[in-house]
């Protein structure tokens, strides 16, 4: 079957794929344009390991369509990091340990940066309805609620590209 | 919240140390945070391929005939394999230090054992076209009975789950049908005890659900090589594993892996490097074959469910005086590694705790479902579930504090352990006391003052007691099930060798290093053990006091050769869930 | 193989609907997207619907319409619709309130569907363009009631009326896990008062039986009556008439009757649990 | 209605290691020119701090800073053979063989240092800070840096290590269960607070406490990572996970993180850890390994507690609420026990 041409940004550069038809954002990005960030982690909408933003708010790649992505801002936990400057949210992952094996640590993070753009100073029950979706085995989540709750306010808090414009 | 206690033990360490108790940064924390850390699955191949496995609907069924021509023409299928394309389609995982028999096919060959056997695998270009060709295979099968209690497939008569173990158990040193742990007099013992506590507890079967499911992903390097980056908990094992099966020297394989997206025991069975090298063999190309998250959860298989009676003899004042434990653990459909949980879990048995009178006997038994295998705690967390909750009912039995009466059973340095070993570098009387003050749960005044250090193997706490045998279990004879004592081993007897000093050893310009084993010494000698009157427990204000003091347990006297018919004492209590209601 | 077709317009997309048995409508993807990762959809055709029209919510005055691809997120974003940011934030995490829609729940199997429950019990009717009840207004309860034989179905948008007092109107999801969990139960009710009586009550469940269903009995037993103990006592004991709950992973089918009339009483008394 | 607390305990130990021993793990170090050392492993992290747990040992046996050990694992043409990470044996096993490795390393090391320096290996001291001087004589030094490099290029000498630990293999006894299974123990004593929904049988976990024996600890965050996420484990054991959920019926198995319960965010229990160190004698430092037993006191503190709570015992786990409203059901409703204690001592 034909492959069809899909452009849009990823973490602020312009970037085109040509994909097939069902294909999700989940595997043009992987498979694709080898951002490894998002990783699979069911398929079916339940973990939150494949999240990014399209047009500043949390999706899961693994259910969205490339070619729904056309002309998209599409923002993975890649693109956080200014060069060597870390976003205060990964600071503060770091800063509190908040990452065992890992594998959430993408999704958790992109979920809390769509949180931050929209609510800079989220109160500790709006920090859990927002990681509400993602799962970790390793953590038992007190850690990465209080990384996000240290990072919230933090100076420095970059906005992601999509919630810039949102 | 950690809080650390550098008080406690703090004669046994040397804390002058410049980075071992730091709590410095993770070395791959950076890596995690920027979502550059490299799992299995995340590096790129050209021309990648995809396997999916078809598995069988049938809890068990025989295999009457298996159609791919459909698939093997589906686009983008570039292989179907199937049983007959394994060159060493049966293995047991420990097969590797060379326990069990191999029991377990990589694709089924004439029957399935399981819902979720893998019976045929797909090699395609995308995973879409995987998908589509799996439901063109035409499989006919003819369904057999199934078994899914434990009790029940131990049963004569019960359906066949594994023929390589056909009565439905693991063969424990080619002599019994479970393995066996005898300490002591356990029915005279409960003959004598104030009170007798029998109950049922189950565990339940758990999915490690690590959010990275199992998979890998082999690929033809050169010289006839493959390259594997696996999700394996053991490189070498899984190393090890796929060599066996596919018949190839383990310096053909390159195995990459170490960073792993969780495991808890689950990444442990090499559930997808076999397939995905034979997949590299045949096609010449990368092959990925990764679970989808179904397949996980149903299929990747859990901690196995285990059954557990415990029945305790305890006297009024609050001493242990026997325990038997009877367990059983569901392999599920092939051994994995169940066999060595038994094992595990024997040494663990009676808990914590002294008791001068202890026996087990687990089981591993074959179930028509997936196979079960190791997970965080294996082999322990079950059993210290019924352990904990029996404590919980003896102590209420005994009319104490549930932590009172913990320090008044604790194990101790130089205790007796039923294995035969003493123990040594105990602290749980530690850990109760501290918990019990976070907790601001009050223990008496004698409590507080017991220690891990002192009172323990002083006496028969010390001592190997006679101890009665029974070929209770023999293979192939069921009539030994429930036959009675055959006879008494002296106190004292030893028959295992004791352990030799660990080899820790390393060497250069070809000679040996001095064989040091750099144990941890003790900044200052510890003191010697003092024998303090063993503890009774303060009578506790929150617990009104028994009545009448009973007379002071005396340990049996060695029995005779042939135990005497068991007399239940006058007055003793009997609790028992083991025959009672179904929850 | 699977295609997939853009359509401009909802018209464009019922044509394809009408004549095609392998199409499918790709709501948020939260359900057919992974029958596709699964491989239980591998052949046909999704539609991908980009007429502006499915994703408008009308929301100003009295009568509601709320576009089929419509999703949770939206509706939490907009003021108008605050009485159902309750039921809209019971769809799973932020992300997937991101993609699920409107349509999409009304075809969501139990324990899913929670949002429908709520729609439920606002009376609300579904536009259907292709499928069962082309080109008209269908009652929800008979659109749901015809759903498993019905085939496919191109909805573009439901409609209800605004609750005259949103304070009226309650949403309550039962799960295991909090905050993201799917049901053992859910629970709407609608108890419009009038002189300090309750009338055109409206209580719809879901979980407890194949699609969300109106709680009939419940509504009998209120209706006219004030909000008071005894009436809660009378709802509470014909709040399991025409319940066919399954039992599934979540809950047995004896807990979901054991525990239903226990939180329809806490919903009704105000209870905060 | 009523919501019921209650209180209950448990307290384990548990073996650290392959049981019956038989378990050997390898390790290989050597030094760049420059004094920056690799560790090559096939140990496996899974999240467990494999990585950073050998850091810190090679780092302390070598006696130079964290940040010139860098560990490489896990790649089966470079890092010798290892067991693997189960069964707590990861910082116990793979520990041992690095300080073998790292000790034959650190003796070249001090060698190519003495030689340089002109004086006797045995008289020269790491600082941990790069330097390797004769001890009592803080000038008399040398970097390990330059240390190396002239080992490289001057001496020709190779700063390397190999080391392996293993327990030889076990026997058991068929008819008594005699062996010689490990001697390193881990110890923990656990008190939980649970509240119980009378009506629902839903059980919530209020909060935590619990005192652990985890011999040396190597690295305290990370043991905390451990503790903390084990303790959420079993609170989901015993309340909520099972992939058979009608066990031994194998119907109605989850199919995803949905229909698969386990405690989410809004269900974090306050939790307290206290640790107590006593070392292990044949572990690295005296280090056990507390990864696997965090979860196991939870499952029955939860099960005492909701019997302390309403007076029922849940014997088949996960404690459902289901099985909690039948038990009360069958006693004819609730019998809570003794009061354990007022507030805990910790905030």
């Amino acid at each position: 079957m034909a492959k069809i041409p899909v452009q849009f940004r990823l973490n602020g550069s312009d970037r085109a794929a040509f994909v097939d038809a069902p294909e999700t954002l989940l595997n043009t990005l992987r498979r694709g344009l080898g951002d490894f960030a998002p990783k699979y982690g069911c398929g079916q909408g339940a973990c939150g390991v494949c999240t990014v933003l399209i047009d500043g708010e949390p999706h899961l790649s693994c259910l969205t369509l490339s070619v729904a992505c056309e002309g998209k801002r599409i923002e993975t936990a890649s693109g956080m990091a200014d060069g060597p400057d870390l976003h205060p949210l990964q600071a503060q992952f770091m800063e509190h340990f908040a990452a065992q094996c890992g594998f959430c640590t993408p999704g958790m993070l992109t979920v809390a940066r769509a949180l931050l753009d929209r609510n800079p100073n989220p109160t500790r029950d709006e920090v859990i309805e927002a990681i509400s979706g993602n799962i970790c085995r390793c953590t038992g989540y007190e850690p990465i609620v209080a990384a996000i709750l240290a990072a919230a306010g933090s100076p420095g808090m970059r906005r992601s590209e999509g919630g810039r414009h949102a | 919240m950690l809080e650390m206690r550098k008080d406690l033990f703090a004669d046994e360490r040397d804390d002058n140390l410049n980075v071992i108790g730091k709590g410095l940064q993770r070395q791959d924390m950076p890596g995690h945070v920027t979502g550059l850390t490299r799992y299995f699955d995340d590096h790129a191949f050209e021309g990648l391929l995809h396997l999916k496995v078809v598995r069988s609907p049938h809890a068990s069924a025989r295999i009457r005939s298996i159609d791919v021509a459909a698939a093997a023409r589906a686009p983008g299928v570039r292989r179907v394999l199937r049983a007959a394309d394994v060159p060493v389609n049966r293995n047991t995982l420990l097969s590797l230090i060379g326990f069990g028999k191999d029991d377990e096919p990589s694709l089924a060959v004439d029957k399935v054992h399981y819902k979720g056997e893998p019976v045929v695998a797909i090699i395609a270009d995308s995973e879409a076209q995987a998908l589509a060709a799996k439901k063109l295979v035409r499989i006919d099968y003819e369904p057999m009975p199934a078994v899914f209690d434990v009790e029940e497939a131990l049963k004569p008569g019960a359906p066949v789950v594994n023929e390589t173990y056909s009565a439905n158990y693991f063969e424990y040193h080619e002599r019994f049908d479970h393995q066996k742990l005898r300490f002591g007099d356990v029915e005279r013992a409960l003959a004598s005890a104030d009170m007798v506590l029998e109950h049922r507890y189950q565990m339940s079967p758990i999915e490690h659900a690590p959010t990275e499911t199992n998979g890998s992903i082999a690929a033809p390097e050169q010289n006839g090589r493959f390259v594997v980056h696996s999700c394996a908990q053991g490189l070498f094992f899984a190393l090890g594993t796929a060599a066996k099966i596919v018949a190839l020297e383990s310096n053909r394989l390159h195995f990459i892996g170490g960073t792993v997206g969780g495991g808890f025991g689950g990444k442990v069975d090499s559930l997808t490097e076999p397939l995905a090298v034979l997949g590299a063999m045949v096609t010449g190309k990368p092959v990925r074959f990764v679970l989808d998250r179904e397949e996980e959860m149903l299929y990747g298989s859990p901690r196995g469910a285990e059954r557990i009676y415990i029945k305790d003899g305890l006297m009024r004042d609050g001493r242990l005086i026997a325990r038997h434990i009877r367990s059983y653990f569901d392999a599920g459909a092939y051994t994995r590694l169940s066999s060595y949980a038994a094992i595990k879990c024997t040494a663990h048995l009676p808990g914590p705790y002294w008791i001068p009178n202890v026996a087990s006997d687990v089981h591993v038994a074959y179930t028509n479902r997936c196979p079960s295998t190791a997970m965080r705690g294996f082999g322990i967390t079950a059993v210290d579930f019924a352990l904990e909750v029996q404590m919980d009912r003896l102590a209420e039995a005994a009319q104490m504090d549930p932590m009172e009466f913990r320090l008044l059973n604790a194990y101790r340095d130089g205790d007796m352990k039923p294995h035969r070993r003493k123990a040594s570098n105990t602290a749980l009387i530690e850990c109760v006391q501290v918990a019990a003050e976070k907790a601001n749960w009050p223990i008496s005044e004698q409590g507080k003052r017991q220690s891990s250090l002192t009172g323990g193997g002083v006496g028969e706490r010390g001592q190997i007691p006679a101890t009665v045998l029974d070929a209770r279990g023999q293979i192939g004879r069921p009539e030994t099930r429930n036959s009675g004592p055959t006879q008494t081993l002296p106190a004292g007897s030893s028959r295992i060798a004791p352990s030799k000093q660990p080899v820790m050893e390393g060497a250069r310009d070809g000679r040996a290093a001095p064989a040091q084993v750099p144990r941890y010494e003790a900044a200052r000698p510890a003191a010697a053990p003092l024998s303090p009157p063993p503890y009774q427990p303060a009578p506790s204000p929150y617990q009104p006091v028994t009545g009448q003091q009973p007379p002071p347990y005396q340990p049996p006297p060695a029995p005779p050769a042939t135990a005497a018919p068991v007399q239940t004492q006058h007055g003793a209590v009997r609790f028992s869930s083991v025959f009672g209601r179904r929850r | 193989m699977l295609d997939v077709r853009h359509c401009a317009t909802l018209a464009e997309a019922a044509g394809i609907v009408s004549g095609d048995r392998q199409a499918v409508l790709l709501g948020g993807g939260t359900l057919v997207m992974r029958d596709v990762n699964e491989g239980r959809l591998t052949e046909g055709t999704l539609l991908r619907v980009t007429d502006p029209v499915f994703r408008r919510i009308e929301a100003g005055g009295g009568r509601i319409e709320l576009g089929a691809g419509v999703t949770m997120g939206m509706i939490l974003a907009n003021r108008d619709l605050a009485f159902l940011h309750a039921a809209a934030r019971a769809i799973g995490g932020p992300a997937v309130r991101n993609m699920a829609s409107v349509g999409g729940n009304l075809f969501a199997a139990s324990p899913y569907g929670d949002f429908t429950v709520a729609l439920l019990a606002l009376d609300a009717q579904v536009v259907v363009q292709a499928g069962f009840g082309s080109g008209r207004a269908v009652p929800l309860e008979e659109f749901l009631a015809a759903r498993e034989r019905s085939g496919p179905a191109l909805v573009t948008a439901v409609q209800f009326s605004r609750p005259s007092n949103p304070g009226e109107f309650h949403f309550r999801k039962i799960s295991r896990v909090r905050p993201k969990g799917i049901s053992v139960l859910s629970i709407a009710a609608h108890l419009p008062q009038s002189g300090g009586r309750m009338a055109q009550v409206r209580v719809a469940y879901g979980a407890m039986a194949p699609t969300p269903i109106r709680a009939r009995g419940v509504e009998r037993a209120l209706e006219g009556k004030s909000l008071d103990a005894g009436a809660i006592q009378m709802a509470k004991q014909a709040a399991l008439e025409g319940c066919r709950p399954a039992t599934d992973a979540i809950a047995s089918e004896w807990y979901r009757r054991e525990v239903l009339p226990v939180h329809l009483g806490r919903l009704l008394a105000g209870d905060g649990r | 209605m009523a919501r019921h607390e209650g209180r209950g305990m448990a307290s384990v130990n548990y073996p650290i290691g392959m049981n019956l021993g038989g378990d050997p793990s390898q390790a290989l170090i050597h030094s760049n020119p420059d004094g920056k050392f690799t560790v090559a492993l096939s140990a496996i992290d899974l999240g467990q701090g494999m990585k950073q747990v050998s850091r810190q040992i090679a780092a302390e046996t070598l006696g130079v800073p964290i940040e010139d050990v860098h560990v490489d694992t896990a790649d089966s043409d470079t890092g010798p053979h290892d067991m693997g990470s189960f069964a707590s044996r990861g910082t116990h096993r793979m520990g041992n063989a690095i300080i073998v490795a790292a000790r034959e390393a650190r003796g070249v090391l001090l060698e190519a240092a003495a030689e340089e320096l002109e004086v006797d290996a045995g008289d020269l001291v790491t600082d941990g800070r790069g330097n390797i001087h004769v001890r009592g004589a803080p000038s008399r030094a040398i970097t390990v840096k330059a240390t190396a490099q002239a080992a490289q290029f001057k001496q020709g000498k190779t700063i390397a290590g190999r080391g392996i630990f293993l327990i030889p293999l076990s026997a058991v006894d068929a008819e008594t269960g005699e062996m010689n299974p490990n001697t390193a123990f881990a110890h923990a004593c656990l008190v939980a607070d649970v509240a119980v929904d009378d009506e629902t049988g839903e059980v919530e976990v209020l909060r935590m406490t619990s005192a652990y024996e985890l011999g040396r600890v190597i690295n305290p965050r990370m043991v905390e990572q451990q503790l903390v996420g084990g303790a959420w484990m079993g609170m989901s054991h015993a309340l909520y996970e099972t992939p058979e959920p009608y066990y031994p019926n194998p119907e109605h198995g989850p199919r995803d993180f949905n229909e698969y319960l386990m405690p989410g965010p809004g269900e974090i229990a306050p939790y307290h850890v206290t640790v107590l160190e006593r070392p292990a004698p044949d572990g690295p430092y005296g280090g056990k390994g507390p990864g696997e037993m965090c979860a196991n006191p939870v499952l029955p503190a939860i099960a005492n507690a909701v019997y302390n709570a309403v007076g029922v015992r849940v014997d088949e786990l996960p404690i459902t609420p289901e099985k909690i409203l039948r038990g009360l059901q069958a006693n004819g409703g609730v019998k809570p026990g003794p009061r354990r204690g007022g507030p805990v001592n910790w905030r």
